[in-house]
């Protein structure tokens, strides 16, 4: 499976509120319903030890107990076209998916090194009940 | 800003199932999953009951034991991009997509979920030393094939040359 | 007009509920309000029979009685500096919009060939009442 | 600071309500809460006095009578590989974000030139009340 992306829940700009919890790289889901979920991650390039990389991939996934593999739930696949000098891409996922309590979403990237984690502001992931 | 836990947070415990069961939250007990290639209709009326598990509809499938609510869709081969089915959908595997014939899959990382199918190139007056093949390229071998001449990257036919367009490589190799 | 994308909304990941329903490539207004609409197309290429392309637009566009033409709601407009190799370019639009009960909601591309319809989180579109 | 974009808030698609009023190039937010904010800025080149672009940025900013400076809430940014002739390239964001009463919402650009302010629906703000 493709790296999972780790957050930070409560500090900055950061919460979770209305029982909608964060753990093990995770949001979990108290109540079934209808969330609007979405994420952002900005990617950035050359990184010192990468092979120079020629695509990104966003993945917001979903896990379940009651199916052992993880459900892809929203994909953004972006080329490369960059050239060696540095490079920025951030790719936007959201829509809105029928979830059961207990259900677990995590974000998987193509290539964790090309994250950039640096500012709360634009690498973000969230959900919220319709 | 950070957001204060006013109270302890109330971790919903889901009672733990005995093993090969799932928790049903509709239900308030556990069930057992239906098989693979079908989707939970209805949940178990108690634990000891089967569930009423009905089969993927056309055009989905569950390749495992679950207890969902509905089956996934499946993925289409990109016809437009020189993909073909290796294999269709059924109701317990996902589509697989391959390349036509004459073209190879160039994968986006690994594993090679996307991918995209490139022309083989077709070694015009020179022996191949690798076919091309669902995975890689052909490999040419790098000197012409007899009667063919170097002209650039290229091998040409020595009966397509003519006596004022015949070279020096083309008049050792085609006199 | 440009080309009007069809989807699937009932099998896998689409669902249609509350009345919002989905008919001849349009999502229908059941009820008047304010909607947060969004979709993403995943662009991809290069496909066989198409030219080489340059651009790719992603347009959501509102059709009702009250008026004879289509109103583009959101457009995602994204020039292409890929090389002949493959290429995938996502755009993902959303927003709050104002609509009436029986308007209808449609996805226009600039050229249907250059979609990827392959799978459902790649390409997707929806709406839900504030 | 970056350059803020000034907006239409009654003509054609735009509209308020709800006391979430617009001043002086701001939503201003009536009632304390969590909002969805999101906005779209589609930048577009070459433009006739520019150098030319090497990356486009577009910043949710957040401006608050509790602190002296800005807060930036949400950031897109992109290096650009296009070459001379015309190109487009939009960013969206949005995600949850937790205001307080009279938090100002603004929009910030890394070249106002750059920006497509031709069509309502190629460039867009918003925020609604969870």
């Amino acid at each position: 499976h493709l790296p999972i992306l780790q957050w930070e829940d409560k500090r900055g700009l950061a919460f979770t509120k209305n029982n909608l919890s964060y753990s093990s790289d995770a949001l979990v889901i108290p109540i079934s319903g209808d969330y609007y979920v979405y994420a952002q991650v900005t990617f950035r390039g050359p990184v010192e030890s990468g092979t120079k990389a020629s695509f990104v991939t966003e993945i917001i996934t979903k896990v379940t107990d009651s199916y052992p593999e993880p459900t892809q739930l929203l994909t953004g696949t972006k080329t490369l076209s960059e050239n060696s000098s540095g490079w920025f891409q951030p790719i936007y996922l959201g829509a809105v998916v029928s979830l059961e309590v207990g259900d677990k979403l995590m974000v998987n990237v193509s290539d964790i090194r090309l994250v950039d984690y640096t500012k709360e502001h634009k690498t973000f992931f969230g959900a919220f009940l319709l | 800003l950070v957001q204060p836990l006013l109270r302890l947070r109330r971790h919903v415990t889901r009672r733990s199932c005995p093993a090969g069961t799932n928790w049903i939250e509709a239900a308030n007990h556990c069930c057992s999953p239906c098989p693979a290639g079908t989707f939970l209709f209805k949940p178990c009326t108690s634990p000891g009951n089967l569930s009423d598990c009905h089969p993927c509809p056309a055009g989905t499938f569950r390749t495992q034991p679950n207890t969902l609510s509905e089956c996934q869709a499946c993925y289409e081969c990109d016809r437009q991009a020189f993909q073909r089915e290796l294999s269709n959908c059924s109701a317990t595997s996902n589509v697989a997509c391959g390349c036509e014939p004459g073209h190879f899959r160039v994968c986006l990382g690994h594993p090679c979920s996307e991918f995209s199918c490139r022309k083989c190139q077709p070694c015009t007056g020179r022996l191949i030393q690798r076919p091309c093949s669902e995975e890689e390229d052909a490999l040419c071998d790098s000197s012409c094939k007899p009667d063919f001449y170097r002209e650039g990257d290229e091998c040409r036919p020595c009966h397509t040359s003519t006596p004022d367009t015949c070279g020096k490589e083309c008049q050792e190799v085609c006199s």
